[in-house]
């Protein structure tokens, strides 16, 4: 039985890196622009496609894909935030909400429309090769994604650190009218974040393409985990959210064994996610990081 | 027994302590002043006796009984009120329905909140604006929105958070005459101030607080001559010009 | 003035809406109609129409006036369906008694839900996201919960002669009229409470909380007594949807989706008004109807995975996938509309349909005085 | 002042033309006779809806290049699409509007959540009613319905029937099966066929070592998967759509479970899961409706023309929504009347037999209830990419392959 529980722990540990890189873009456009985007799931949707027709259509290598992807989803994020976001920053929360919402209705019908709604998966020849660790079996795919996210959210973290666009962008999460006050263009750093929030996300869902499968409806799941690692790592926390996806992967794995039926662990998750909430708004790793 | 008394009240955010063991009168029918450099905890204070804050220590008494822990609500009910340093008008309501959610304090009825919004909106010179949103307001139009809601509510004490500030001076003179009227009414005052002349003109009594400790306390020509004050708050500046002003 | 002139318009509206049973087979519905929209499919159109405007109105007592965003709406008005149907499949009670039970048992879910939430001081996203949660519990309760059928839900007891007391009929006029005087009773209700202190109060705290506290009003409360009262509501609804379907099944009532189109009439028509959710919901329905009479059909056509695979050129595969996309692509053109015009609404007017024509009525009237 | 009576005109004008528009639409003649087809054509599961259409779709070419109903003077049959979203609300909607359109019956709607409502709609209304594909139990047993016809087998005999297949196999390959795991998603279609395969397992004498629901679209299942194999159960019975399917049999070759997969229709015989895993879904057994490869004249015939159609293997969702519709026109022919009342009478006398029933047993006919109490199964097993009927041996066109070799021996 061990065994079955190293397989969960690892195997939990593996996706919950993949969910740490959607949850950390998440909470990236959270932290500067207290903006909750619920078509998050969305663009990590359009980003299997985007690597999936790259692999059908062309040959491309979905890890070739990732790196393309970069600059793409970011551009396509800087779009979308000065189109559609732009104008309702510093609105009510319920017409940002439904703004986001409807994004996602639409992103998926137009999904639907445009790529149908069948189930596809891409096929690489490594797909499924894996090797065996103290008894548990991982999968080169899963380790490369967990890999992939992992340097990615360091990246981004030193990215917030060191560089002065980072620390802008840190300074307006910290405080609109201040960074302002300091010469900061906002609504530049508005599009920035989302950029970059939508590239993560976007390249959490192309590093999942090997193993995974994608279809129109594929977002909506990643986006509800997202906003419960958010919630546990503290709103506009980065270390934060990759503790609390690696918590959340893992409670979800092996959950599922715990669990009377593992259909049940996402109530785990819930009430974690409520409890948090309500005794530590600040996530469970102290104040506003980041 | 004073209308309102706190006693020994302390609050600390993490290391820093924001206001340290201070003792605090008011006497029914006063205008006490409360004046500090920034940063002093005038409006932790004020957060604290009004209930948005419950110190870590102390005692405060309302009308002879203890408000602590009570809702801000609350002690509203039982007759103190407060304005915002920031002001605070119901952006989307008109200058009527602003001032009617303070009056359904003591009325439930609407036409009676109605007609005492009325009252307090002419006693404070509002009438032209009544109908006006409260995000259309100038400045010192949402001030006036400020203490009509809180004059509506029928305090007993009120506290007023910089009621002055980002005023003209020929709007300044309107605000005092208004306080006077106020007063007239028979509300007990606690005036946060930076406008000096405005404090020392109106106020009975004065406390002084520095580094979230009341330094000195009495009336306004004590407050000006203790040295202890003038060294740590009021500075030379200040007694050259307010100080030749108290002495003429 | 205009008040006036929009009470005779609403009450030409009503009148409308009361005889329209009579005429719903009539030559010149028929006529005007799309083909297949009159008679009683008209009718159920309309049923759902009152439906989602009094589902609105109750979201928008808590969601509206109080500003407090519920997107967990859905939770309250699969409980209020499963209570009323559990005491009329295991104890026999009528639903005209049982939706009040489930009123009060969602009342005080709500209640516990408000306690909770709004003791610790959660508010905006914050408290959207535990309504999230919230439904979530309760749909994997359900899901899971042997009594109450799991993932199996509840069939109705199918009446071939129902009597009132079934709360089935057999036309589609009685749940019409039910419906509408639902949505009249939330209406008249939500204007009462707009008037009164309790409404003040409630759009104060929306304004602005704090300065709704220090001017005495008792804030938590308000809010609690708010998502009290719209969470009984919603689960009237509940119990109106579960006799109207005859089926009950977590997962096609306490999910997202649901709890979406709840909020979606108030928002849409003007959230904190009193006729915002129902004027929201008479632009909502049709519209979806609408798209989908446009769009019927679509995405039928061959499967796109035999495109990908097929041996030919790519640029012969991007002509036959332009010739894909003409014929309907993979479907879902109506929610392509249909998402359109919420985002139009959303950027073009944020507060609402209502509050979007109340500001031109208002910049017209400036415009006059202006000039003259 | 003028601009709100302007804009309230506008307004209502905006209103009247989003409900008075139309597409164009084919024009009907006179004589034609409206079907109604009620399927999720949008959705997450409008796949399926869009491939159970084909079938119909196939049928009604047929029908109507071959004379059309010829006791109505070779009227034609026209097809008229109600999209029910997969929401029961939209489906009853749909079914108000299809009976205005005259519609003579109405077929679908693949979701038994959606069949419900739908059903009983149709029952108020008196429009006759054949679901081809959704399989609850509870859509025909113990309602009483006079206008429901149900093709498909009950939800239970899916069960019964896998139960038997791994019995039956087993003990013909010298290893008789002694136990199961069920692994299921966690709504109505999982936990209703996992209620019937715990049943059917005690039956036989099988013991379920584990009765594992999982929710739908569950990003990762490996922990499950390693459940499993840690059980090690002679055979795993999964009630799973396409999405699940296939990331079930991904995870089962990363870990290396060799347990045989038995598979619920669904997500399992649609032909994505193919497409989707490639040589991975070789030996995958899955219980369905039917195959092309069965013993009935005529099936091979449609099932090429179907794919020439459309460019997808004809599944067995699609051959029953095809009988369906040959079972509409049959009582049509007999009706001879479009009258809804009559309609149903003939459909409740409805024999199809032999060959004319490419479905996997002799005859189509409904009893009281309205459900087809000859309905059978069929297990299918992948070969090399393809479909083939395995169980039962009367009808089967290959042997199973049982046990299944280890992932990397295949």
């Amino acid at each position: 039985m061990s065994d079955v529980y190293l397989q969960a722990l690892i195997s939990g540990l593996m996706i919950g890196g993949v969910y740490a890189l959607v949850a950390v873009g998440l909470t990236l456009i959270f932290g500067v622009m207290d903006i909750i985007n619920f078509a998050h799931g969305e663009f990590l949707m359009f980003g299997m496609y985007g690597a999936f027709f790259a692999s059908a259509l062309f040959g491309i290598d979905p890890y070739l894909s990732a790196v393309m992807a970069l600059p793409l989803f970011f551009a396509i994020g800087w779009a979308v935030q000065g189109v559609l976001i732009r104008p309702v920053v510093g609105k009510s929360h319920a017409i940002q909400i439904l703004l986001t919402l409807g994004l996602s209705l639409l992103m998926q019908a137009l999904a639907q429309f445009l790529f149908s709604a069948d189930f596809q998966s891409l096929k690489v020849d490594y797909g499924s090769a894996t090797f065996d660790l103290s008894g548990a079996r991982v999968s080169y795919t899963r380790l490369a994604a967990f890999a992939i996210s992992m340097g990615m959210c360091a990246a981004l973290w030193v990215f917030l650190q060191r560089t002065d666009t980072g620390k802008a962008l840190r300074a307006c999460a910290e405080e609109h009218e201040g960074a302002q006050a300091v010469g900061i263009d906002i609504a530049r750093m508005y599009k920035i974040a989302f950029g970059l929030g939508i590239a993560c996300v976007a390249i959490a869902g192309i590093v999942m393409t090997p193993f995974f499968y994608v279809a129109p409806v594929v977002g909506p799941k990643f986006t509800l985990v997202a906003f419960v690692i958010v919630v546990l790592g503290g709103l506009g926390n980065i270390p934060g959210a990759v503790a609390g996806a690696l918590i959340v992967g893992v409670v979800e794995s092996v959950g599922a064994l715990v669990m009377p039926s593992p259909s049940l662990k996402d109530l785990a998750v819930y009430v974690l996610f409520i409890l948090v909430l309500l005794f530590r708004p600040q996530g469970l790793f102290g104040g506003k990081g980041a | 027994m004073s209308l309102m008394e706190a006693k020994g009240v302390t609050r600390r955010f993490g290391g820093l302590t924001a206001v340290n063991a201070v003792d605090f009168r008011v006497e029914q029918g006063e205008i006490v002043g409360l004046i500090g450099p920034n940063g002093a905890g005038k409006t932790t204070f004020f957060n604290l006796i009004s209930g948005f804050l419950r110190p870590d220590e102390g005692e405060i008494r309302f009308d002879g009984q203890s408000i602590i822990g009570h809702k801000p609500s609350d002690i509203c009910k039982r007759g103190m009120t407060r304005t915002f340093q920031i002001v605070k008008p119901f952006p989307e309501m008109t200058v009527t329905d602003n001032v009617m959610v303070g009056a359904f304090n003591h009325h439930r009825d609407r036409a009676a909140a109605r007609a005492k919004a009325s009252e307090v909106i002419e006693l404070v010179g509002l009438g032209p604006q009544a109908a006006k949103l409260g995000r259309e307001l100038t400045v010192a139009g949402r001030k006036r929105v400020e203490l009509a809601k809180a004059l509506a509510t029928e305090p007993k004490l009120m506290l007023l958070d910089e009621v002055m500030a980002g005023l003209t001076p020929s709007e300044v003179a309107g605000m005092i005459e208004v306080l006077g009227r106020v007063r007239a009414a028979g509300v007990t005052m606690v005036i946060v101030e930076h406008v000096m002349q405005v404090i020392m003109n109106l106020s009975d009594r004065i406390y002084v607080l520095h580094h979230g400790e009341a330094i000195a306390e009495g009336a306004p020509d004590q407050i000006v001559s203790d040295a202890k004050v003038t060294k740590a708050y009021l500075g030379e500046s200040f007694v050259a010009e307010a100080g030749g002003g108290a002495a003429s | 003035m205009a008040a006036l002139r929009a009470n005779w318009f609403y009450l030409a509206v009503l009148i409308g809406l009361l005889i329209l049973p009579a005429y719903a087979e009539s030559e010149f519905v028929t006529a005007v109609m799309p083909r297949g929209l009159s008679g009683s499919a008209l009718l159920h159109i309309f049923v759902l129409i009152f439906f989602f405007a009094f589902m609105s109105q109750a979201w928008n007592i808590i969601g509206g006036f109080a500003g407090q965003l519920s997107i967990g709406h859905a939770a309250f008005f699969g409980i209020g369906a499963y209570v009323s149907t559990i005491c009329y499949v295991h104890l026999g009670l009528t639903p005209w008694l049982g939706m009040f039970v489930a009123a009060v048992f969602t009342a005080l879910v709500g209640a516990g839900l408000g306690l909770i939430s709004f003791h610790y001081g959660l508010k905006g996203p914050f408290f959207a996201l535990v309504t999230v949660a919230f439904a979530e519990i309760t749909r994997l309760i359900l899901l899971h919960w042997e009594f109450v059928g799991a993932a199996n839900g509840i069939l109705l007891p199918f009446s071939p002669n129902p009597t009132f007391w079934e709360f089935q009929f057999t036309s589609k006029e009685p749940y019409y009229y039910i419906a509408l005087a639902m949505m009249l009773a939330s209406i008249a209700l939500v204007a009462w409470i707009a008037r009164s202190r309790f409404g003040y109060y409630l759009h104060a705290i929306r304004q602005d909380e704090d300065a709704a506290e220090a001017v005495g009003v008792p804030t938590k409360r308000c809010k609690v007594q708010a998502i009290a009262l719209s969470a009984a509501l919603a689960g009237l609804g509940g119990t109106f949807y579960a006799q109207y379907t005859q089926y009950i099944v977590p997962d096609d009532m306490v999910v997202g989706r649901v709890s979406v189109e709840i909020l979606l009439g108030a928002v849409i028509g003007g959230a904190g008004t009193v006729m915002g959710p129902i004027v929201g919901a008479f632009i909502l329905i049709p519209v979806g109807e609408a798209t989908r009479v446009i769009f019927e059909g679509g995405g039928t056509g061959t499967s796109l995975s035999t495109l990908i695979a097929a041996d030919m050129s790519f640029g012969d595969k991007f002509v036959a996938y332009l010739d894909y996309l003409a014929a309907g692509g993979g479907g879902g053109l109506a929610i392509i509309l249909y998402g359109c015009l919420l985002m139009v609404v959303v950027l073009g007017m944020p507060g609402g349909v209502l509050p979007w024509l109340a500001g031109l009525r208002a910049r017209a009237r400036r415009r006059a005085e202006a000039s003259a | 002042m003028t601009i709100s009576r302007r804009s309230a005109v506008l307004a209502l004008s905006a209103l009247a033309i989003a409900a008075g528009m139309g597409a164009p639409r084919p024009a009907m003649a006179a004589d034609d006779i409206p079907v109604g087809i009620l399927l999720p054509l949008s959705g997450s599961v409008a796949p399926i809806g869009i491939n159970n259409r084909r079938g119909h779709e196939l049928a009604i070419e047929e029908i109507n290049a071959a004379g059309g109903i010829k006791s109505l003077g070779g009227a034609k049959l026209v097809m008229v699409d109600g999209d029910t979203q997969g929401n029961p609300n939209v489906g009853i909607s749909e079914v108000e509007k299809l009976a205005r359109r005259d519609v003579v019956a109405i077929m679908g709607a693949y979701q038994s959540g959606v069949t419900f409502p739908t059903t009983q709609m149709a029952e108020r209304l008196g429009v006759p009613y054949i679901d081809p594909v959704a399989i609850a139990d509870s859509i025909t047993e113990g309602r009483g319905f006079k206008y429901t016809f149900k093709v498909s087998p009950l939800a239970s005999w899916y069960a019964r029937d896998q139960i038997r297949f791994v019995v039956d196999t087993s003990t013909a390959a010298g290893n008789p099966a002694k136990s199961v795991v069920l692994l299921h998603e966690d709504t109505l279609f999982g936990t209703s066929t996992a209620e019937g395969q715990v049943k059917a397992a005690k039956e036989y004498g099988l013991e379920v070592l584990a009765d594992i629901s999982y929710p739908k679209d569950t990003p990762d299942m490996t922990s499950i998967i390693a459940q499993v194999k840690d059980l090690n159960p002679d055979a795993l019975l999964l009630v799973s759509y396409i999405n699940d399917a296939v990331l079930i049999t991904r995870t089962m070759k990363e870990l290396g479970v060799n347990i045989p997969i038995v598979g619920t229709s669904a997500g399992h015989i649609d032909p994505a899961y193919i497409t989707n895993l490639a040589k991975d879904a070789d030996l995958t057994f899955t219980v369905g409706e039917w195959n092309v490869d069965i013993d009935k004249a005529g099936a091979a015939e449609i099932a090429k023309r179907f794919e020439e159609k459309f460019g997808v293997p004809m599944n067995g969702h699609a051959a029953e929504t095809y009988m369906s519709t040959m079972v509409l026109r049959d009582a049509l022919e007999r009706a001879g009347s479009t009258d809804r009342a009559k309609l149903r009478d003939a459909l409740a006398e409805t024999r199809i037999c032999g060959d004319d029933n490419i479905l996997p047993y002799d005859c189509i006919r409904f009893g009281e209830s309205g459900q087809s109490p000859e309905a059978q199964l069929v297990v299918l097993q992948i070969v090399d990419g393809v479909h083939k009927t395995v169980w039962p041996p009367e009808v089967a066109a290959t042997k199973p392959v049982w046990p299944v070799p280890a992932w990397d021996a295949r």
